[in-house]
Parts: structure tokens; C-alpha cells; sequence
């Protein structure tokens, strides 16, 4: 079983017990405990199941590698699935559950692939569920699913909130043990600035745990006093609890610190995302220890040796009471003399190697522990725990030599290092024959924005493990960590055996698995690895890929470097999505552009509808109304009496200059250079396509100053575009923009009170004689300074008020007060839309879509055909934009007077060479007019302006079609009557 | 006269630092060729000097920040902008310039205490270390245009006013007690 | 070539899985070929298998640089839809997405297609009008979509917030018969029919030049060296520019970087596939239980396949608002492609400035739906030297005549 | 994750303070001009698997137009430049040119 340990543990306060719950289950630990060390102490070694066989999953590591112990954590609006026990510092209070099996861990059906895992090889699914059609949607799919997936999802909205910090630094050093260390003094001392992340909480790596010395001290009174010294230092910053997760493109970092995981609800932030901009990158990120491949090596028990040190030293857990201990290096043997120096009983340590005298196995000699070399285990017993383990000649094919009883298996296959932050934008890999493993190849690193090394990696990352080669900063020869390869045991094990060697031990691939893909062709490293889902777990194959890799090799009669690694993407322990999106929830997910009269529309119950980032009333409803209701009242009452419109969100560009008419003239289609001072005239913009981007009113303010007013959502646009043109087109025009949209607040009064409204309020001359259409004053209405637009785009009697922001939301109010004798009335963007509808203008966005011309509809005036140039003059004359068969604009009125759908097409006989309907035209917008009390629209029709009296058919999405026919699209006061009044 | 009202109504927000909305502010836009001569000299008669590349001068009560080459902003008291506006037209009339009137397009922000720093530094891609002294720094505030600099022991941030909510509540959550860096 | 089927597996399970056969061979190139398609990626395998089964071409050769399918068909997030706008582009996706109902049943492979449905949410009045355009077009095109409420839209995903502050979903385009397909399969699929028709699959190989006499292609110059082919098929998405650029012409079409990432695997939790093109993001659920992620591209040309992190946040802080259930969950792994990007952002399968070479690219964010309807098209304009009539639309003279196929309108995220 | 000197302000700027423009040095083609000539304008692109010249605009910042010659292989950044130049600056070819002996230069 396994236990707490009487002694040692040098990360736990013994004197702190922290309870916690395991499947409901009430266990004890300690403070400094993970919930890892925490579940051994309390001899849970099942922690979970594997997700294709339902395999029984025990522990297997001790950090971020670990690919079975994987809990739901916490529950309702903190449940977290998928959350690695050996990474998780355990609190009083921490809910974790076990994954993947029903109804129980210790009993789960799922466990029934496992009986039929011999039919469920790599890649059977892509051989079988072909017959019949309907059963891959309607059964097999559905039940893959259901047993696929690990954790539960989440149901609730997270409890916690996230942000993001940027940081600068010179030299960023990613891994806090002895490596990192020594890199952030040398570093520090050199004055640049440092940042040292470590993922853990703990500084100091594998050295520490080891009993290391360093400089001729204990690596422990080394770490001390480097961090002691580091932390003096201003120039460096010290972050633990803070894995980095992905190196990007020039310097840039991405690290998680994990704040408030282990407090959880104590107010901080869950978690910060640090964005780190470095001028060099230093990867000090250790090495992985990889799994030996033998039949069983997957049965709860079966340990990383190293990790098992670590539950030992760290934590005082023993995994087992007797551990064997199986390995093809020296430093395994490090695990069987501390569980022996712990008490603890080791039968026998399986040395695959021919010979073995280092000192360490001297030492474990010495200590009476049996060596055996040239041997190594031809399977494990047990089920959901190791019971032994069979010896075999590791040269041999299996045949049992010996059955020695255990509860733990401690194995060694060698080190990784980590390359993950190496590899993450290109960083190139050599094969260390010496090493038997891929380590940095420092000719080939990635580059940063300057074409020089991004990254480099010391220590263990680089394949560097001796301390005293670290501090030094030399290369190691190896020769001390020397292994010889062994990707599989025994040697030449027979078919039966292979099929139990795991190598992914989530997702259940074995050496078998990877043989079959590598005979069927499936030979590309990539391909092995996605037809197999090698590597392709939660740990993202930390302890399969190299394994795999070499089984793939030797399938293939190739060399590892020749076959190639799969590529590394970050993250490199996945991160928290909510950690990523920050702060950008609830009220601050987006900003939220709001207008001076924004409170006044929300406080009278506005029916909001976003319109970029603003957002605008879409009308007022009162109790009792429909929205439609409250449209048709703000169209008959602004017809009627008066309207009142926020208009603010319009975009207001100045622009300014001896060369601002010349450059208007290239702008708009039309001309702006001989407009008036005093006047207004409504002008388009095209893209250099030719197609309509944007509309909207100048007015000439004095001899070189024009406003020009864009849409609503066109504001940073246009002004954007302007700028473009000015900046690298026209670089010698003497011309100036600012846009001033947020400077004022806009209010149209629309409606045939509304000079009565105005006249009442007082200060200025609005009359007719005073200010006629299309011109514009400025002046002050009430006290209030403003500047008066007589423009309209209602077709009603019109005013447009700009006032300077500060003073929007008492100008409104007042006209609210002052309004109220003459009918004043607020109205949204939809009855914006029917009234402009019914006066045929149109609208960007409804009646445009990026493919429509001016020409299209009908706006031939506002085209100037003087002007030798402006954007869009040659997109236009373009042969498919010159057809003189394209869809332009009409009015359209049903027969029946129903209102037409949205977005309907207008229907022509017969049907395309692909089969589908022919058609003549659509409908671009469509409203029920409450002053013509029937549905209108507008709509581009094949020669429509040519057709006018015809019927045409517009289509509906259930089949059916209703019949409309074209018309003048100016419904209402034809003659313009009411604006010009 | 009605009394302009400043997009949040000076809110303040208390955490590990200090968030102040202020205002209302005169803010003027002026582009203009910074070579002008008639620039400095109507800058100096108005009370302003003009600041160099990517940096904040500042007078007795208005300051004048570098915005672009060609682009400057003047920060003055609010009552001071209609006859700022003159004398730049005066002054600067027979050169190719324009200048705007933004002090309600605008919201001003105070960010005060000893880790004020730290409040910008989760918000914004600068790196707050290397800033000179004086140097008026634009760039983004999270998802937002924003531009700041370093005053009176703490940061003085401008965003634009339509925005001044998001901005208020993007500094609320970077500079929440426990928070601190 | 011995067929899968349960039967196969249960036999084969006998003896340890001894007995499979190589799902497609690897051979050395002829001296030439009838027929050379450089690209092994979806599109070109699929050119190359309907050049066999509709016209009778096999003496073919799929040329790839790198493994077959290890491009953009093997780093999408697998939506399969033809819910498009305009004409063209509904034909030729709902030509692909019909092809996926039987592609398993066709190929002999299971391919995994899911029929499970696609959402497109519409979160604004704006978004609403332009997807119920879409639903009369479509039911005009025989594309089978329906605007659905809000309400309809929860009852399909219960872990969606309809009622978002900032963005309450307003209805959505509801396609059911669209969904997801198993992306390697399907590169495995037509590369083991291919190779089982006689087609030569060249792995590791390649193009350097493309050599041509009096202005017709003649051959390819290659790493494994010249091939003589009597016809050129360029289906190579992010590098068309590239070998365009050998075969002497230049293109309407920029290479960038877009972007994808999965989340840790999740027991079920979404049934179908969800787009937010307001906020730009799109979920699914694969069968593994990850959740697959897309976003937008990035704006400058990339061939790196990294892009910029800030467009990984952007889409998770959308999804976040969409989902909020995800943001416990995990990021577990994100990657990048290259997309060839036109100017109208549809694609090409066009005859080129050089006789006999043909061009097949240019799907931007979007090919992977595309791939059998593509693989139709590009055959028969290869077969016959003319475009029928589902590529028709798709040539590049439409640039010069400013006969754009626009989808814009309909899809913000083009995914 | 770029960064790139705004060659204005001297802020040496985050990819995130910057708005991308495409392809630089682009000759616009007007009324008059060829079909041809105008489809080159509009949609022909160089695309190269290299050095790159290209646009991109200090949108959080000072609000300038740049140019940049760009490694879009490698990602390397070669140098910024005023968007007022009609052709690369001569030192930056000659740098390019020295860092990538095989370019075939600007053309």
C-alpha cells in the first residue's frame, strides 16, 4: 500500500492537516501536500480511468507530466475537470473527484472495451461503422461520445475572475532549479533585467530533491542563497507558481501564475496571464523521465523512479511498501537507495543493461539491495494494483524467469528534456545518441524579429545534467548520463506482450498500435501520431511521444532523427480558457461605446440594438407594446407631431486645408469643391471597386473646412481611409482631418412641430427664410451653443442639432420638457428605418452590402461624371459592373399588401446549370408603413427602373412566393413637400 | 451658461490604487507641421511650449502633448478653449494647420498611489520602465485607444468620452484590492 | 484492395492485426503521368480520385512535398456546411457537403461524417436581415436552412447564453444536415482509393519547377526529379503563389496565418456546431470530447503557420460570453495553417495563363467542407480542359471583370 | 506576436497597437488605365516566402502610415520606413541584401 512515511517530507508542515474529500470520501493532509501526495498518503493509487479501454489509472508522476491522474475539481461554479492531481496544491476543504466511469471508479462498465480491446485497435473506428448510413449520426457516434470525453463540463458561469499583466524584461529565464538559478544571477549581475518564472511553487528543480551538491554546498543552502541574492537584486523579478506556457514570435511569452488556485474564493484574481516581451529567451526547463515499455506497465503502481523520489523526499509518501525497480541508467538507482535509506523494501532493482558499476549502483550494492542486470520485466500482475512483477532476460523474447512480488514498480527509460518553449516557433532538435534523446540544437534556434537567437536552453532542457557542468556553463560530454536505449522490453517481445506495452497511457496506445500504423502505411511521424492519438492526451505525450517515436522508428527500419518529432504548440500544460480571456467579461467584454443621452434611453426603457460598438434605442416601447407597436407609434407621431432621434453616434470628420476641396473630390463620387459655405450636400464614398462603402451629408464650414458626416458604424472607418489616402497616396496635399464624432452630441427634431419647438426654446433664427434646406448655423438654442443642420432623412420638416458632448444629456432633456406641448416624442433606429423607407432613401448596410454600386441604386446624380477621377470612377467601368442588366433599385408593393420577408429573392423561370432557381432581384428592405398602413419595400430588380407597373415574384423560405409589384421607391411625398417646408 | 458635465461625473474608484475620473478638461487638437515657425510662438504666447518628439510640456495650468509629427494635444482649463481656439486661428493664420475643439470628446482618468504603476501595467503594452520622465505615452488600454503620462505621483490617462464606462471599469478590475502584482 | 469492415477487424483481431495491408502505397514516380497534381492535401487527393472514378484518368501522380494531408486538411476545426449566399458558392459547397453524406460508404473508409447541424447565431438586427437572406437564397439554391428563435436556438445548445448583456442571441441559420467529419480520414480515405485505383502517391517530393513548351505545360521539375505529365493540377492552398510563381504567372491571393485550438476533452456537452460571427468565434464538440475553437486570421502575410497570439485571446473572450461554461476548461493545444486568401475571398479552380496547368486554391479559411465538391470540380476542369458548370463561376478572369463571389455579407467569419 | 518601430514616434510597438496593411509600393491605377493594369492594382500580390514590403498603420499610437520590409518565412524584421517613399530606402536593400545574399531584390 501506499503511505505516509513517520519522517521527512521536506515541502509538508505536518503540523497543518488539511481535509479533503475523494469521491465524497473524507481524507487528511497536509499543508505543502499536492492532492497527489495528499491521495498516496491515503493509499488511493486508482485515481481514474483511461479513456478508450476504461483501464484502471494509478499516479504515475509527480508534475506536470502526468497523464492519468486527472480530477473533476471543485464543483457547481468552481468545477474544474481534467485538473492534474500532481500539480494541484492541496487546501482544506478541496472537493476532487475521479473521471471517466460509470457508475463507479472502482466499478465501471466502460471497462468492457477493455475485454474487447484485441477489436479495437488503432484506427478501427476508421475501418468499421461504415454500414449502415444513418447508424454513424444516430448510434455509434453517439455512444463513442458518451464513453469518449474525460471530465464533467462545467454547467455554471465561473465563479472567478482572471486578468493580464504585460512585462518587459532582457533576459527571461523560464525553470527555477539550479539551471534558471544560475542563469538569473549571472543575468542579475550583469544588470539586465531578469524575469525567473517557476511553475511550481518551490524553487531549486530535481537538485533539491536529490541531495545535489553545488559548489560544495547542499543544493538546498545553494538554492537559498541564489534566490536569497536574486531577490536583492532590483533588476530581477521572481515569479513562481507561474509556468511558461508559449513562446511566441519576437520575444513575446505567454506564463500562467496561478494566484488563487490553491486559496480558492479568497478574493485575488484565480489567475494572471503574463504577456512578456524579452529580448532572450532562456529555456531552463529540466527533463522528463520517460516510461520503460513492458507488458503491464500501465497497472496502478507502475511509477516514474524519479517521481517516486519525489513522493519520498518531498512529501513523505512511500508509493508502495515494496518497489521494484526497473531501468536501462544509473539515476533509478537513486530511487532505490532513498526508499531503502526510508525504511522501505526495494527486492530487486532490473537493470536492462549488460553492466551497471557507476557509483550509484555501487551504492545500492552496498546497501544489500539485489542488482540484477541484462534483465528486465516481462509483465506486471495485478489489475487495479501492481502484485508483481515477472523477470525476463531483456535480451530474450519474455520467457519468466522469476515472479517477484511488489505493490510498486519504480521505472526509468531516461530523461527528455523539455523543448516544448525550444521548439515553439521553430527552434531545430539534434538526436544525442549519447543521450538517446532530442536535445536543442543551438546552430538552429528560433529567430527573434532581429534575425538573431531567440532562445537558448541550459541544464537539463539542453541536455546538460551535471551541476557542477551547469554552474560552470560548460557542455557535458554526457558520458556521466550515458544510456543505452530501451524502447522495449524484453527486446524481442512476441506479439502478446507488445499489445500490453502502453505508451499513451490516457489514451490507451500501445507499442502494438504504433507497429500496426507504421505497417499500414501510416509512416510519417504525424500520421502515426493521428491515427493512433499518440501523444495527443491532456499531457500532450510528455511521457509517449519519444517512446512512440522509437517503436515507429524500428517498425520503419529508420533512424530516430530521420523519422522526426511531431511539432510542439503551446500551451505547454494546457491553461485555463477563462485565464485568457482576462478581464473581458460581463460589462467590460467589449467596450461599450455610449452616447451623453445613453442613461437618459436606458432609464425610459429603451430596446436596445447594437450598432457597432454603440449601442442605440431600437425604439421605446411602453407597457403593454409590442416592439412592432412602438415602432408604428414613433412613425405616425414623428409624422404626425414630433420626434425626437439621439443621432450622436454619426461620424463628424473635420477636414481642412488649401487642398481639402481636391481631396473631397477624389473621396466622394460626387463634388464637394464647389459647395457653398453655409450649404450642405448629401455625397457617397466608393471603395476603389466602385461599390458603395458610405454615405452621408458635408457641409462647407468656411473657405478650406468642409464636415463631413459618415454612418454610425463609419466613423473610425472612413476617417481611417482618409487618413490612408492622405498618408500614402497624396503625401504632398496639404490637408488635415480630426474626427471629432465624440466632441458632440446630436439631436435630430424631426417632424412638422419641430420648428415650433425650437422657435419656443428661442436664441436663434430657424425659420425657413433664415435656414433653408440643406444649409446649415450655427447659433444657440436655450443657452445652449449648437450648430443647426437643416437636413433630413425622414422626408419630414428637419433639424439636426449638434451641441458639444458635456452638455447632450440636459439639451435633450430640456427638448423632452419644452417638447412636450408640441407631441415630442423619442424614436429608435427601426422607425429611423421605416421613415427613410418611405421617403426611398437608402440605407448602407440594407440597401448595400459591398457589391452594389451608386449606379445600382439609382444615385446616377451623385455621380459626377465631370470629375476626371475619384476612387472608384475605374472599379466602376469594369465589365461586369457596367452591365447595363445588373439588379437596380425599385420600389416594391405587394398585391395583397402583406409585408414581404426580409431578404427575399425575386424569382425567374427556370433553373441554373447547377439546378438551382433562377432569380431576377431581391429584396433589400422591407417594413410595414403605418402611414401608408401597407408593407413597402425596396429591393434590386433586373432592369427594374425599366419594368415599373410589372409584377415580379419574391420567394418565401417555406416555398410559396407572393407577388409584388415595381414601383417608384419613393412611397411618400413625392414632391418633398414636408422637408422643404 | 449651462455647466458642461464630464462623461462620468467625476466617479472614483478606491483599490490597492487610486481611480479618479476628472474633468470636464479643455482639450484641443492641433495639426500642424511642428517646423512652423508660427507655431512656437503662438504656442508660447498662449501659455504653452512645444513639447518634443513623444513627450508632455507642461505650462502653468495647460500642458501641450506630442500626439504625432503633425499633431499636437492641448489640455487647458475648460473655460480657456474658446479663446485659445482664437488666438490660434490668429496666430496660426496664414499657416496650413487645423484645430479642433475635443474637450468633450475626451474623458480624463487620475490613476493615484504607489502601485499605480501596476494598474497600467495589466492594461496597457508598454513597458512603464523605460518611459522618460514627460513622455506622453498613446497606445491601447485593454480594448481601447488610450494615452498617458506620468504626473503628480501617479498617471494621468485620456481615453476617449463614449468609452469613459468601459475605461472606468477596466481600471476598477486592474486595480482591485488583492490584485496587486 | 481488402475491405474494412467489422467483419475485416474480427478477423483480423485473431491474429493480432498481422494481416492489414499498406492503405496506399509508396511508390518511386514514373518517367510521366497523364496527369500530375502537386498537392496531397484534401483537394488534390480528391481531384486525383474523381479524375479515376468520373473520368476514367488513373495513369495519375499526387505529388506532395511533405505527407500526404498534413496541410490545412489536417489543422481545420472540420465544419462542413453550404448554408452560403451566393450561387456559386452554395452549388459547389452543397455538391461537397452531399458527397460527405456518402464519402465513408464511397471510399471504403470511415470518414466520421456527422451530420449533427450548424448554427450560425445572429446577435444583431443587422446579422438577422442578412441570414435571412441567406434562407431565401438557399431555398432557392435546394439548400436545405431555416431561421430559427432564440428559444429554438438554447433548446439545440443548452450551454449557450442566449440572454448575453451585450449580445443576446436574436435566431440563428440553422443548417441540420451540416456538422463535422474526422479531417484526416478524409486524406486518408481518397489516398487509399487512389492508391487502390493505380494512382501513384509521391510523398517527400518536392516541386521545384514547372517546365512548359510553346506556353503548354510539359512536366515537373522535382526533388525526386523531372516527371512529364501531358496535364498540371496546382493544389498546394498556402503555397499557390509559390508554385504559380514557377509556372509563370502571378496570383489574386495573399498567404496568412489562421488559427485554431482545442480545449481539454469533456464528456458530451454540445451537439452541434455553433458559429458567432458578431463576437467571431466558432465551437464544436469533436467526438473525443475537445472542444475545437476557431477565430479570424491574422492581417499580414505569414508562412510560419504561428500566428499572433492575440487572436487566440480575442476568440476565447467572445466564446467565453457565448459559453460561459468553457472557461474552466482547458486550452490544451493551438496551432496555425497557412490560407491562401483571394480577392474576393472565394476560391479558384481556373485554367491559368499556361496550357494544361490548371489552379485549384485560394479557400481562405474555408476548404475543408469544400474538399469533395472541389475535388469534382477540379477533375472534370481537368479532364475535359474546360470548367463545368460548378467551377464555372470560380475563374480567375473574374477578377479583371470584377465579377466578384462575395460572401462577406453572409459571413463575417468565412469559416 | 510582432513588434515593429514605428519609424514617426520611435515606439518601438506591440503587433497590438498596430493595424495591418498588405502589400506596399502598390502603383495605383485610375481612370484610363488598362483593364489589365487596374486588375494588377487591385488583386496581383507578390506574396513572396520572403522579404516583404508592406503597410502597416501606428492605429494605437501616433496614427501613422509605415512601411516595413518583413521576413514572412522567418518573420525577421528588416526595417520600418516612412509610408512617403515611393521605392525601399537604399540602405535597407543593401541590408536585406546582405542578411539574405540569395534575394533577388525589389522589384
Amino acid at each position: 500500500m501506499s503511505t505516509r512515511l513517520q519522517k521527512g517530507g521536506r515541502l509538508i508542515d505536518r503540523s497543518t492537516r488539511a481535509e479533503f474529500t475523494f469521491n465524497g470520501r473524507r481524507l487528511i493532509g497536509h499543508a505543502g501536500d499536492t492532492l497527489a501526495s495528499a491521495l498516496l498518503a491515503n493509499d488511493q493509487m486508482l485515481v481514474g480511468r483511461s479513456f478508450k479501454y476504461h483501464r484502471p489509472r494509478g499516479i504515475v508522476a509527480a508534475g506536470p507530466e502526468e497523464p492519468n491522474a486527472l480530477v473533476n475539481l471543485g464543483r457547481a461554479d468552481r468545477l474544474e475537470p481534467n485538473q492534474r492531481a500532481t500539480t494541484t496544491e492541496l487546501y482544506a476543504g478541496l472537493e476532487a473527484a475521479s473521471q471517466n466511469h460509470w457508475p463507479s471508479l472502482d466499478f465501471d462498465i466502460g471497462v468492457v472495451n477493455n475485454y474487447l480491446a484485441r477489436f479495437l485497435p488503432a484506427g478501427f473506428y476508421y475501418k468499421t461503422f461504415i454500414h449502415p448510413r444513418a447508424a454513424w449520426k444516430h448510434l455509434f457516434e453517439p455512444i463513442i461520445r458518451q464513453s469518449a470525453g474525460l471530465g464533467s463540463a462545467p454547467k455554471e458561469t465561473d465563479a472567478d475572475r482572471y486578468e493580464f499583466v504585460y512585462a518587459f524584461c532582457d533576459v527571461l529565464i523560464i525553470g527555477g532549479g539550479i539551471a534558471g538559478l544560475q542563469a538569473a544571477l549571472t543575468a542579475g549581475q550583469a544588470g539586465k533585467r531578469v524575469i525567473l518564472l517557476e511553475q511550481t511553487a518551490h524553487w531549486g528543480g530535481r537538485a533539491v530533491v536529490d541531495g545535489d551538491t553545488v559548489e560544495n554546498e547542499s543544493a538546498e543552502e545553494w538554492v537559498t542563497s541564489a534566490v536569497d541574492a536574486l531577490k536583492t537584486m532590483e533588476n530581477v523579478t521572481l515569479r513562481n507558481r507561474c509556468m511558461g506556457a508559449g513562446v511566441y514570435d519576437h520575444g513575446y511569452v505567454l506564463a500562467n501564475e496561478r494566484l488563487a488556485d490553491h486559496t480558492p474564493g479568497d478574493g485575488r484574481p484565480k489567475q494572471r496571464v503574463w504577456r512578456i516581451r524579452a529580448g532572450h529567451i532562456i529555456s531552463a526547463t529540466g527533463a522528463i523521465e520517460r516510461p520503460l515499455s513492458f507488458a503491464g506497465n500501465d497497472i496502478p503502481g507502475v511509477m516514474l523512479a524519479a517521481s517516486v523520489r519525489d513522493y519520498v523526499v518531498n512529501y513523505a509518501v512511500s508509493p508502495g511498501d515494496r518497489t521494484v525497480v526497473v531501468t536501462n541508467n544509473d539515476d533509478a538507482y537513486l530511487t532505490a537507495i532513498t526508499l531503502v535509506e526510508a525504511g522501505l523494501s526495494v527486492p530487486v532493482v532490473l537493470d536492462a543493461r549488460a553492466q551497471a558499476d557507476g557509483p550509484l549502483p555501487s551504492r545500492a550494492r552496498a546497501l544489500g539491495i539485489r542488482v540484477e542486470t541484462g534483465r528486465g520485466i516481462a509483465s506486471v500482475k495485478g489489475g487495479k494494483r501492481v502484485t508483481g512483477v515477472q523477470i525476463c532476460l531483456q535480451a530474450g523474447e519474455g520467457a519468466v524467469m522469476e515472479e517477484i512480488a511488489c505493490d510498486a514498480v519504480a521505472m526509468s527509460g531516461g530523461w527528455s528534456p523539455v523543448v516544448h518553449l525550444w521548439s515553439h516557433c521553430g527552434g531545430k532538435l539534434i538526436w544525442s545518441e549519447t543521450l538517446s534523446a532530442f536535445v536543442p540544437d543551438s546552430a538552429r534556434p528560433p529567430l527573434n524579429h532581429d534575425g538573431s537567437a531567440m532562445v537558448s536552453c541550459v541544464g537539463a532542457a539542453a541536455g546538460v545534467y551535471d551541476p557542477a557542468d551547469i554552474i560552470a556553463g560548460t557542455d557535458s560530454d554526457g558520458a556521466a548520463t550515458a544510456i543505452v536505449p530501451v524502447w522495449m522490453m524484453p527486446q524481442g517481445a512476441p506479439i502478446g506482450l507488445r499489445s500490453k506495452m502502453w505508451l499513451d497511457y490516457q489514451n490507451d496506445v500501445k507499442v502494438s498500435d504504433v507497429q500496426l500504423a507504421a505497417r499500414e502505411g501510416y509512416e510519417s511521424v504525424e500520421h502515426t501520431k493521428r491515427y493512433t492519438t499518440l501523444g495527443m492526451a491532456t499531457d500532450q505525450g510528455k511521457l509517449s511521444n519519444i517512446n512512440g517515436l522509437a517503436v515507429l522508428s524500428q517498425a520503419l527500419g529508420a533512424e530516430i532523427p530521420q523519422v522526426g518529432t511531431t511539432t510542439f504548440r503551446p500551451p505547454y500544460t494546457p491553461v485555463t480558457i477563462g485565464a485568457l480571456a482576462g478581464e473581458a467579461r460581463g460589462e467590460i467584454f467589449q467596450p461599450l461605446r455610449r452616447t451623453p443621452m445613453h442613461d437618459w434611453h436606458d432609464q425610459n426603457g429603451a430596446y436596445w440594438e447594437p450598432v457597432g460598438l454603440w449601442r442605440r434605442p431600437y425604439c421605446y416601447p411602453r407597457a403593454g407594446e409590442t416592439h412592432d407597436q412602438a415602432v408604428q407609434r414613433e412613425v405616425i407621431n414623428t409624422r404626425e407631431k414630433l420626434g425626437l432621434l439621439d443621432a450622436s453616434t454619426l461620424g463628424k470628420i473635420i477636414v481642412k486645408g488649401p487642398d481639402a476641396g481636391r481631396f473631397l473630390d477624389m473621396l466622394y463620387t460626387n463634388m464637394m469643391s464647389n459647395l457653398a459655405v453655409g450649404k450642405c450636400r448629401y455625397g457617397l464614398m466608393c471603395n476603389e471597386q466602385g461599390f458603395l462603402s458610405d454615405d452621408g451629408v458635408v457641409a462647407r464650414i468656411d473657405e478650406d473646412t468642409w464636415l463631413c458626416h459618415t454612418t454610425s458604424g463609419g466613423a473610425d472607418r472612413i476617417h481611417g481611409w482618409m487618413e490612408d489616402w492622405l498618408q500614402c497616396e497624396w503625401w504632398d496635399w496639404k490637408v488635415y482631418t480630426a474626427n471629432v464624432t465624440e466632441q458632440y452630441a446630436q439631436v435630430a427634431v424631426v417632424g412638422p412641430n419641430a420648428r415650433k419647438l425650437l422657435e419656443k426654446i428661442g436664441g436663434m433664427d430657424v425659420s425657413k427664410e433664415a435656414l433653408p434646406f440643406m444649409q446649415w448655423a450655427d447659433g444657440s438654442l436655450g443657452g445652449f451653443p449648437v450648430r443647426v443642420y437643416r437636413i433630413s432623412f425622414s422626408g419630414e420638416l428637419s433639424y439636426e442639432i449638434a451641441i458639444p458632448a458635456s452638455h447632450g444629456a440636459a439639451f435633450w432633456d430640456m427638448l423632452h420638457r419644452e417638447g412636450a406641448e408640441f407631441g415630442a416624442m423619442p424614436y429608435g433606429t427601426e422607425c429611423l428605418h421605416v421613415l427613410r423607407a418611405e421617403k426611398g432613401f437608402i440605407m448602407i448596410g440594407d440597401e448595400t452590402d459591398g457589391t452594389v454600386t451608386p449606379l445600382d441604386l439609382g444615385l446616377g446624380w451623385a455621380v459626377s461624371k465631370k470629375k476626371a477621377d475619384f476612387l472608384g470612377k475605374r472599379g466602376m467601368e469594369r465589365t461586369y459592373l457596367a452591365d447595363p442588366e445588373r439588379w437596380k433599385l425599385v420600389g416594391l408593393e405587394t398585391l395583397d399588401g402583406s409585408v414581404l420577408s426580409d431578404g427575399a429573392y425575386a424569382v425567374a423561370p427556370g433553373t441554373n446549370e447547377n439546378g438551382q432557381r433562377n432569380t431576377e432581384g431581391r429584396v433589400t428592405s422591407t417594413y410595414y408603413s403605418p402611414t401608408l398602413k401597407k408593407g413597402i419595400a425596396m429591393g434590386l430588380i433586373k432592369n427594374g427602373p425599366d419594368r415599373m407597373g410589372e409584377v415580379v415574384e419574391l420567394n418565401k423560405v417555406d416555398g410559396g412566393t407572393v407577388k409584388a409589384r415595381i414601383v417608384d421607391a419613393v412611397f411618400f411625398d413625392k414632391e418633398g413637400e414636408k422637408g422643404n417646408a | 451658461m449651462h455647466n458642461p458635465v464630464s462623461a462620468l461625473g467625476g466617479e472614483m474608484f478606491e483599490g490597492f490604487a487610486t481611480i479618479r475620473e476628472v474633468g470636464p478638461m479643455g482639450m484641443i487638437t492641433l495639426r500642424c507641421k511642428m517646423d512652423e515657425k508660427p507655431l512656437a510662438t503662438t504656442l508660447k504666447k498662449l501659455g504653452f511650449s512645444l513639447p518634443d518628439q513623444r513627450r508632455i510640456s507642461h505650462g502653468k495650468d495647460r500642458s501641450a502633448g506630442w500626439m504625432s509629427p503633425d499633431e499636437l494635444l492641448l489640455i487647458l482649463p475648460y473655460a480657456d478653449v474658446a479663446a485659445t481656439m482664437e488666438g490660434l486661428a490668429s496666430g496660426l493664420a496664414k499657416t496650413h494647420h487645423l484645430a479642433a475643439d475635443v474637450s468633450d470628446a475626451r474623458a480624463m482618468f487620475r490613476i493615484e498611489g504607489e502601485k499605480a504603476d501596476q494598474v497600467l501595467a495589466k492594461l496597457c503594452p508598454v513597458d512603464l520602465k523605460t518611459l522618460a520622465p514627460a513622455e506622453l505615452r498613446r497606445t491601447r488600454a485593454a480594448q481601447v485607444a488610450a494615452a498617458f503620462w506620468a504626473q503628480d505621483g501617479g498617471y494621468t490617462l485620456v481615453s476617449f468620452r463614449s468609452v469613459a464606462g468601459y475605461v472606468m471599469g477596466i481600471l476598477r478590475h486592474a486595480a482591485a484590492k488583492g490584485a496587486e502584482i | 484492395m481488402r475491405r474494412y469492415s467489422v467483419f475485416a477487424i474480427a478477423r483480423e483481431a485473431l491474429r493480432y492485426h498481422s494481416g492489414w495491408e499498406r492503405a496506399w502505397a509508396s511508390p518511386t514516380p514514373k518517367a510521366s503521368y497523364d496527369a500530375i497534381i502537386i498537392g496531397a492535401g484534401g483537394h488534390g487527393l480528391a481531384t486525383a480520385y474523381y479524375l479515376g472514378k468520373n473520368h476514367g484518368i488513373t495513369n495519375v501522380a499526387v505529388i506532395e512535398k511533405g505527407w500526404l494531408g498534413g496541410g490545412n486538411t489536417g489543422r481545420n476545426t472540420t465544419i462542413i456546411r453550404s448554408n452560403y449566399l451566393q450561387d456559386p458558392s452554395a452549388a459547389i459547397y452543397e455538391k461537397a457537403r452531399s458527397l460527405y453524406e456518402t464519402m465513408s460508404q464511397d471510399l471504403n473508409y470511415n470518414v466520421m461524417f456527422s451530420p449533427r447541424g450548424v448554427i450560425m447565431l445572429a446577435q444583431t438586427h443587422h446579422e438577422v436581415r442578412g441570414y435571412l437572406r441567406t434562407a431565401h437564397a438557399n431555398a432557392l439554391q435546394g439548400v436545405e436552412t431555416q431561421f430559427i428563435n432564440a428559444a429554438k436556438v438554447k433548446e439545440l445548445v443548452p450551454i449557450i447564453n442566449i440572454d448575453g448583456p451585450r449580445y443576446p442571441v436574436l435566431g440563428g441559420l440553422w443548417q441540420p444536415r451540416g456538422g463535422t467529419a474526422r479531417h484526416d480520414a478524409v486524406a486518408w480515405g481518397y489516398a487509399r482509393a487512389c492508391s487502390d485505383m493505380g494512382m501513384d502517391i509521391i510523398q517527400q517530393c518536392e516541386v521545384k519547377g514547372v517546365r512548359s513548351e510553346g506556353g503548354k505545360v510539359v512536366g515537373v521539375e522535382t526533388t525526386k526529379g523531372y516527371i512529364g505529365t501531358k496535364k498540371l493540377g496546382i493544389v498546394v492552398a498556402g503555397h499557390s503563389g509559390q508554385v504559380a510563381d514557377m509556372a509563370g504567372f502571378r496570383l489574386p491571393v495573399e498567404a496568412v496565418a489562421l488559427q485554431a485550438l482545442v480545449s481539454e476533452p469533456i464528456k458530451p456537452c454540445m451537439d452541434v456546431v455553433v458559429m458567432a460571427n458578431t463576437v467571431h468565434g466558432y465551437m464544436s464538440q469533436s467526438d473525443k470530447g475537445e472542444m475545437v475553437i476557431g477565430g479570424g486570421t491574422d492581417g499580414f502575410n505569414n508562412y510560419t503557420q504561428r500566428g499572433s497570439f492575440h487572436h487566440i485571446e480575442e476568440t476565447l473572450r467572445a466564446l467565453v460570453e457565448t459559453f460561459p461554461m468553457i472557461s474552466r476548461l482547458k486550452m490544451l493545444r493551438q496551432w496555425g495553417g497557412i490560407v491562401d486568401m483571394t480577392g474576393d475571398r472565394s476560391p479558384l479552380i481556373s485554367k491559368t495563363p499556361l496550357g494544361n496547368c490548371f489552379i485549384n486554391c485560394g479557400w481562405g479559411t474555408g476548404g475543408f467542407k469544400a474538399i469533395p465538391g472541389s475535388g469534382w470540380a477540379m477533375a472534370e476542369l481537368m479532364a475535359k480542359g474546360e470548367p463545368g458548370p460548378l467551377a464555372a463561376a470560380f475563374s480567375l478572369d473574374r477578377f479583371k471583370e470584377g465579377r466578384f463571389i462575395d460572401e462577406s455579407v453572409a459571413a463575417g467569419v468565412a469559416h | 506576436m510582432l513588434t515593429l518601430q514605428c519609424p514617426y514616434c520611435g515606439v518601438q510597438a506591440d503587433e497590438t497597437e498596430l493595424s495591418p496593411g498588405y502589400e506596399a509600393h502598390l502603383k495605383r491605377f485610375g481612370p484610363g488605365s488598362t483593364p489589365e493594369e487596374f486588375e494588377s492594382y487591385m488583386f496581383a500580390r507578390k506574396n513572396p516566402k520572403g522579404v516583404h514590403f508592406e503597410r502597416w498603420r501606428h492605429a494605437y499610437g501616433c496614427g501613422k502610415w509605415f512601411l516595413a520590409a518583413r521576413d514572412t518565412n522567418t518573420l525577421e524584421v528588416f526595417g520600418t520606413y516612412p509610408a512617403q517613399s515611393s521605392a525601399p530606402p537604399a540602405d535597407l536593400i543593401a541590408k536585406i541584401k546582405q542578411k539574405r545574399p540569395d534575394w533577388e531584390g525589389y522589384k
